[in-house]
């Protein structure tokens, strides 16, 4: 590979084609991840630059990185950040307009004014000698890795494994919910439900008469008005009920027009009649 | 090419996630700029270990990750149980710093 | 190892605080007497330590000395001198008075406080006060008199902000807002100058690489510990900036008359009579001795400031229209005087400034207490709302004049002596500032006397007729307050036989010798 | 013997304390108590005297040290009581005088329920007196000095419910305490020139001081003595204390304590002969002042005011001849205890008068009274021709020696003072002539008050008409007694030193002037005021009788200048303390309250927000680092 010849000052022309393109695709992903509106798009803009990064680990004579970072921070992480995102709710956009008088203005000053002073620092640094990796890969990169981990870096890897299993229990910790008390039992929940006089009876089921019978379409009262209580709540709070009262007159109104059409009429007949019509039907 | 340029591209994604961190409201969006800053982090480490020759830098990126998958793991629990009481994964819902 | 007197002195009212706070709160009265008790048994060992110290003797006696902070050379160290013990004494004797006076001033019965046990935690307080005060008598380390300096602005700082009399022209409400200004003015008044402090002691530290009194001054004296200048100015500087707001001296003096006005009697007592000779104290005995030179380049401003603490202090109480205040402003003249003396830097100065350290407490305590007595009475400060006093209620009116007559330095009264003193030191070595000082006594008699004229005599006022006189607890406050007043007007030698020899002590340190008349043979 | 003296003041001192502190139990025998221990100390002053007497002259000094009083490093006050000739003069006429007052107010204070009090303050002052004549030294003196000055307060201000009593108590003490001010200093420049303040030591030594010192000694002395003795410029407070009982007037204000300043001047008499140019300031302010009192004298329709007129007037003699040194000083004493005697004694009877009258003071409605009061007609009629200097009487005999020794001064200065005297002594012929015949003689003028009651003028009780027997026998015999042959200059000689002055008149010829203006000052008093009605109402009166009824505008000016001025000095000083010093401190407060509140702002609760400021300080750390390596 290209990367193991890289011990010289100058990178091999392959790798610096490679680094032109993958590295202008990663900062328009990195770009995206902050300025898409929807969290699910940030999550695949992010994911891409990833996998870019991996590249790059990869060139830079890290394989082992390069895999663990497709499978761990490809593979699992972002996977997790899709399932959170999800949960949340897929559809749900985040407005971009700032709330904070100022904030945008500053965190645009701050991170241009730090950015401007890494690449001064970058510029500065004497950094001319690039020795490549050339001899620590000799035994190849993963058993130099692991001579490190398992010897100079001992006692940091266990720290870091406690830390797994802290943040493992942590997560359990604060997603689960401890049932602290005895659950309800049928009985008790019918007859909480009498005491606090809230519906008793089962929610009414959703749709209107056979005209519709999809699950988010709101049955209608006696009286004619929607009931929001039909439709189940995760649709509620979603927004997506859909609203069919005024579909079955655009109907009608659609069928007359064909039918005057062919019967080549002009004149319309009073919405009185049409409506006895109907009723008839 | 002079590979120096893998540092400024690091510095460059390092800058864009931070800026992210701190004009995004979404939660999830947020941690995902963290990630994004400390992967421009490792990449940095990848590419001092290629300049030093020697391994040490990666181990530390190694070790990196691992810091950061604990670290994903316990937040986005906190963000879903935040989720769970408010009904909503935004930063700014969480104002109560303020007396 | 003998018995630690000093650190059971100061102790005992600790512990006694801590008690008393732990009394239940429905058994009010059994806190009441519990504290009275300690504040009792704290007397006792105030008089035990009076009557072991031997004037001829060591310049500090008693001590106790044990390692505490080692890393930074801190030390418990505790002795007296002769200064240390007469205040001490003071300090032992007026506490059980102020918490006979103040017996029913936190009774949530009578005042309405409502508070959570009112009762217990004033009287904790009072006793935490006292403890603090002792210690910052007897602390030779400089860092340790300085935690307790600055730790009694707590007990302070509650004490006034939590417990104040009704007597407001406007109302509960008013009163609240009053205390609570004056209660925040007082901590950051003692706050800034304790801070200011602090860094004085900090550099006192980097200069001198340890905190013991005897240590440095000996080191000074010796010559083996060198100061420049300028250091050793600042450092002075930073001293007396906090002693002079604690004194109070003009123009760090405001605090004073909103706390004391706006506190209850005892507990404004407390502040003028034993809180504040902490900060006149501490300029005898820190800024002479750890910085002579200083002291010295310093005294012509300090003069100056005394003085006019002491005429526009007077001016201020002619001016005053309520009685407490008019007390506080009569205090900073006196406080102008005590000042005075410490820095005249003559033996009869000094003398005179601890003597009237002492005095003024006692007879401050007798014309404020006396003050409360009649304000409950009334139910109002104002000088305006009494009158004819004198007909109704003889016995009050009576010792409010012997308070008023002591807080004028009559002649026979002890005051006058210390006062005296106080004027010839100054005299002797700054004629003209002896003689404006002087002035001071002429206004002592006009704020003094038109008080009395006002509260005390002509017509008695409807609001007053039904006054009732002194009651027996209140006369067994007075009374003896009296008695003391009168007895050290005409013998003060036990007093002056303690400070005598501390005082020796002090010119020599700031390498000052009285000036001599200039017709010797007369002696 | 030295060990009576202490008794000498602890009897009074120990009725104060009984009477003070007894409470009403005491009520009912707290007179005879007071009157008694005063008692007791009169007869141990004569116990003492007797044996004074019985000692060659230069032996007559005995000391009592009771104990150290303040010892502090370099100053010594002790309580030590020195009983000599001049303080054992001073004994018999305090503890004399005051026992016979004592026993007036038994009868005059009698429907007073705070008699008892009155008895205790009276013993308190004859403590202080005694304790100011006796101290041998000037620490001491001072405490009897203010002790006399409270126990004035006290009494003047006996009856507090009224608020004229009040203010002029008021008055009198702080009058007395600018007068004190200059003894304090005194005795400071005493202190810092001989180190020491006892009479023997400084007396002795005044040749090794300094003439600037001595004068200022002698200066702050007089000041003292101004205030005490009402001498101008602090004479204002003596006509307001008139507000007090009338003993209260007899004793203090006219026959003991006002003298205390005489006795001081005469007691540092050392210093004074050799503070020339303080000697002339102070007959300057005696004859100053016997003029200005004659005058106000004269004018005052109020009786116990125009006695005051000639108590200050009176003093002013003894004052202006204690400032002529030791030509003068033995006349000055004695023509103070001629003056115990006689102004007591007018005083009492004016007391007498009172009480007959309703406690009614004004002079325009007596008239007539010597049939009603045959007694006090008497006993006053002889202090009356006691104090105008009617030959063979005790007035006579001192007032003349006073006038003598002013011309004896010699020069310019001699005619002038002398002058002066004789002036006064006309003056004081025609006020007192005036009192006299305005009171007891003339057609009866009293109306009945807007209550109907009209007043029945009576004799007094016996326990008031004694002492005013007793006194009038002084009056008349003392001068004789004294003056004749010498004796009261050779007992005082030893003490205060004598020099016959080169009087350029001869003392017969001072004599005979005397006369002519005594009979010159009774003629124009018979003209007006005894060939024709008084009138009832006061005229208008001349520029000179309204501003003499003024006290010659002293008491304006006092107002105008110090009273007003002090309130607004006073007042302006309070805003000044609130808005200035306190706003200072407030402002300081305000402004940083702002500010916090505006750094509050920065504060909004968002973890963005402070996310920033986290970068924005990461991005300074790394400039500052940057900034390092490049440096």
């Amino acid at each position: 590979m290209s990367a193991q010849f890289a011990a010289a000052y100058s990178t091999s022309t392959g790798e610096a084609f490679q680094f032109w393109i993958l590295g202008t695709v990663a900062v328009i992903g990195a770009l995206s991840t902050v300025l898409m509106k929807r969290a699910v798009h940030s999550a695949l803009s992010l994911a891409g630059t990833m996998i870019i990064l991996a590249v790059f680990y990869l060139a830079n004579g890290a394989y082992f990185l390069g895999i663990v970072q497709i499978v761990v921070y490809t593979g699992a992480i972002m996977m997790l950040f899709l399932f959170v995102v999800m949960l949340v709710g897929v559809t749900a956009a985040d407005s971009l307009t700032e709330t904070i008088k100022g904030q945008r203005w500053l965190a645009l000053l701050c991170g241009l004014g730090f950015g401007v002073l890494l690449f001064a620092g970058i510029g500065n640094a004497s950094l001319t000698q690039f020795d490549g990796l050339g001899t620590a890969n000799a035994n190849g990169n993963v058993e130099g890795l692991a001579a490190l981990i398992f010897t100079k870096y001992v006692f940091a890897f266990e720290i870091t494994g406690a830390l797994l299993i802290t943040a493992a229990v942590g997560a359990m910790v604060l997603t689960h919910r401890e049932r602290t008390e005895r659950p309800k039992t049928q009985r008790e929940l019918s007859e909480q439900r009498v005491r606090d006089g809230k519906h008793l009876p089962p929610l009414p089921a959703p749709g209107v008469y056979a005209r519709h019978n999809a699950v988010d379409v709101q049955g209608l009262l006696p009286d004619g008005t929607p009931s929001e209580l039909t439709v189940s709540k995760t649709l509620r709070d979603r927004g997506q009920i859909r609203d069919v009262s005024s579909e079955a007159l655009n109907d009608l109104r659609a069928l007359e027009q064909r039918a005057e059409e062919r019967l080549e009429r002009t004149e319309i007949a009073p919405a009185n009649l049409k409506r006895t019509e109907e009723a008839s039907k | 090419m002079n590979p120096v340029n893998y540092l400024y591209l690091s510095a460059l994604l390092f800058t864009i996630g931070a800026t992210g961190v701190l004009i995004r409201r979404n939660a999830i969006v947020v941690f995902m700029c963290i990630e994004l800053m400390l992967n421009a982090c490792n990449l940095a480490f990848v590419t001092f270990s290629r300049m030093h020759g020697n391994l040490d830098g990666q181990v530390i990126a190694f070790f990196t990750m691992v810091v950061a998958a604990a670290e994903v793991v316990v937040g986005l629990a906190i963000i879903v149980s935040l989720f769970r009481s408010r009904h909503s994964a935004s930063v700014d819902d969480a104002s109560l710093m303020k007396l | 190892m003998s018995f630690p007197l000093l650190t059971a002195t100061a102790a005992l009212p600790a512990l006694g605080a801590v008690a008393t706070a732990a009394v239940p709160a429905a058994r009010r009265t059994a806190a009441k007497w519990l504290a009275l008790l300690v504040s009792l048994a704290t007397l006792a060992l105030g008089i035990t330590i009076l009557v072991r110290f031997d004037p001829g003797g060591d310049r500090y006696q008693l001590t106790e000395s044990h390692p505490w902070i080692a890393d930074f050379g801190v030390r418990y160290e505790l002795g007296v001198d002769g200064i240390a013990v007469a205040l001490i004494g003071l300090t032992a004797l007026l506490i059980p008075f102020v918490i006979l006076a103040g017996w029913h001033d936190a009774d949530p019965l009578e005042t309405g406080n409502k508070r959570w046990r009112p009762t217990q935690g004033f009287f904790a307080l009072i006793l935490a006060v006292e403890a603090m005060v002792i210690i910052s008598f007897e602390a030779t380390d400089v860092f340790l008199f300085y935690i307790f300096f600055e730790a009694m602005l707590i007990p302070m700082y509650f004490l006034i902000g939590g417990f104040g009399d009704s007597a407001h022209e406007h109302g509960d409400e008013a009163a609240a807002t009053q205390r609570s200004y004056a209660a925040v003015k007082f901590l950051l008044y003692n706050l800034v100058g304790g801070l200011i402090m602090l860094a004085a002691v900090i550099g006192l530290y980097v200069v001198a690489g340890n905190f013991s009194l005897a240590d440095i001054a000996q080191a000074r004296a010796d010559g083996t510990l060198h100061m420049a200048t300028n250091t050793e100015r600042w450092l002075f500087l930073g001293f007396f900036f906090a002693f002079a707001v604690k004194a109070p001296l003009w123009p760090l003096h405001t605090w004073l008359p909103n706390a004391m006005g706006e506190a209850t009697a005892p507990v404004a007592v407390l502040i003028t009579a034993v809180v504040d000779k902490v900060g006149t104290f501490a300029m005898l005995r820190f800024c002479l001795q750890l910085f002579p030179n200083a002291s010295k380049w310093a005294t012509p401003v300090i003069l100056v400031l005394a003085v006019i603490s002491i005429i526009y202090g007077a001016l201020l109480a002619v001016g005053q229209r309520d009685i407490k205040r008019l007390v506080a402003y009569a205090s900073i003249s006196h406080f102008g005087f005590i000042v005075l003396g410490i820095f005249a830097m003559t033996s009869q100065g000094q003398s005179g400034a601890t003597l009237y350290m002492v005095n003024h407490g006692i007879s401050t305590a007798a014309l404020m207490l006396v003050a409360g007595f009649l304000i409950s009475r009334r139910g109002s400060r104002l000088i305006a709302d009494y009158g004819g006093v004198q007909k109704v209620a003889p016995v009050l009116a009576g010792t409010f004049l012997i308070g008023g007559l002591a807080t004028l330095s009559l002649p026979g009264l002890a005051p006058f002596v210390s006062e005296f003193l106080v004027l010839v030191g100054t005299f002797s070595r700054y004629p003209a500032i002896g003689i404006i000082a002087t002035f001071g006594i002429v206004l002592a008699a006009l704020y003094t006397l038109v008080l009395y004229q006002r509260t005390m005599t002509g017509p008695v006022k409807p609001e007053v007729a039904s006054m009732p006189d002194l009651r027996p607890r209140e006369l067994l406050v007075v009374a003896p307050l009296i008695v003391l007043l009168i007895f050290l007007g005409v013998y003060p030698k036990p007093i002056t036989d303690i400070v005598n020899p501390a005082v020796k002590q002090t010119m020599s340190d700031v390498h000052k010798k009285d000036p001599k008349p200039s017709v010797e043979a007369a002696k | 013997m030295e060990n009576l003296i202490a008794l000498l003041v602890a009897a009074p001192l120990l009725g104060a304390v009984v009477l003070l502190c007894g409470g009403r139990r005491l009520d009912a025998v707290g007179h005879w108590i007071g009157t008694i221990l005063s008692s007791a100390s009169f007869v141990i002053g004569v116990v003492l005297f007797t044996d004074l007497l019985g000692k060659n002259a230069e032996h007559r000094t005995l000391m009592q040290h009771l104990w150290t009083w303040v010892p502090v490093e370099g100053f010594q006050a002790d309580v030590t009581f020195r009983l000599d000739q001049l303080s054992m003069t001073f004994v018999l006429l305090i503890t004399g005088v005051g026992s016979l007052i004592h026993l007036y107010s038994v009868g005059y204070m009698e429907h007073d329920e705070r008699r008892r009090r009155f008895f205790g303050y009276l013993n308190l002052f004859l403590a202080a007196m005694l304790i100011l004549v006796l101290a041998d030294n000037y620490l001491l003196l001072y405490v009897g000095w203010e002790g006399v000055g409270l126990a004035s307060y006290l009494l003047i201000g006996f009856w507090q419910h009224k608020p004229s009593a009040a203010t002029a108590a008021k008055k009198a003490f702080l009058v007395n305490r600018v007068g004190d001010m200059g003894l304090s200093i005194a005795i400071m420049l005493m202190f810092t020139t001989f180190g020491t303040f006892a009479f023997g030591p400084v007396l002795s030594h005044v040749g090794d001081a300094s003439e600037g010192k001595l004068t200022g000694i002698a200066l702050m002395l007089l000041l003292a003595a101004c205030g005490k003795s009402a001498q101008v410029p602090l004479q204002s407070w003596l006509g307001d204390a008139m507000e007090g009982p009338t003993p209260v007037s007899a004793l203090i204000h006219a026959a003991t304590m006002v003298t205390a300043g005489v006795y001081l001047i005469v007691r540092s008499g050392a210093i004074f002969n050799a503070a020339p140019d303080a000697q002339l300031v102070v007959t300057v302010v005696g004859a100053v002042t016997l003029l200005f009192g004659a005058i106000v004298g004269c004018a005052k329709d109020d009786i116990k005011k125009a006695l005051a007129g000639s108590t200050m007037s009176q003093i002013g003699y003894m004052v202006l001849a204690a400032g002529l040194g030791p030509i003068g000083y033995v006349f000055a004493i004695m023509h103070l205890v001629t003056h115990g005697f006689f102004k007591a004694g007018l005083f009492l009877g004016a007391g007498s008068v009172m009480h007959g009258m309703n406690d009614e003071v004004d002079m325009r409605k007596y008239g007539g009274l010597r049939k009603y009061m045959p007694v006090t007609f008497i006993t006053f009629g002889l202090g009356y021709l006691a104090i105008i200097g009617f030959p063979g009487l005790s007035g006579f005999f001192s007032k003349d020696k006073i006038i003598e020794a002013a011309f004896a001064k010699g020069g310019t200065e001699g005619w002038i003072l002398g002058g002066a005297a004789l002036l006064g002594a006309a003056i004081t012929a025609f006020y007192m002539t005036r009192v006299m015949l305005m009171t007891f003689f003339g057609e009866k003028r009293w109306q009945p008050d807007e209550n109907g009651n009209e007043p029945h003028p009576h004799e007094s009780p016996k326990t008031m008409t004694i002492p005013m027997i007793v006194l009038a026998f002084g009056s008349v015999f003392a001068g004789g007694i004294f003056g004749i042959g010498d004796r009261f200059l050779h007992w005082l000689e030893p003490i205060t030193g004598h020099e016959e002055g080169n009087s350029p008149v001869s003392a017969l010829t001072v004599t005979l002037a005397t006369m002519v203006v005594l009979v010159i000052g009774v003629g124009i008093a018979w003209a007006q005021y005894g060939r024709k009605p008084v009138p009832a109402v006061a005229p208008r009166g001349s520029l000179l009788t309204r501003a003499a009824r003024r006290d010659l505008l002293q008491d304006d000016f006092n107002h105008v200048v110090l009273v007003r001025g002090g309130e607004h000095l006073t007042r302006s000083l309070v805003y000044v303390d609130h808005t200035l010093v306190d706003g200072v401190v407030n402002g300081t407060a305000a402004s940083m309250g702002g500010l916090s509140g505006r750094l509050r702002k920065l504060q909004n609760g968002y973890a963005r927000s402070y996310a920033v400021s986290m970068f924005g300080g990461a991005a300074i750390l790394v400039a500052a680092t940057l900034l390092m390596r490049a440096v």
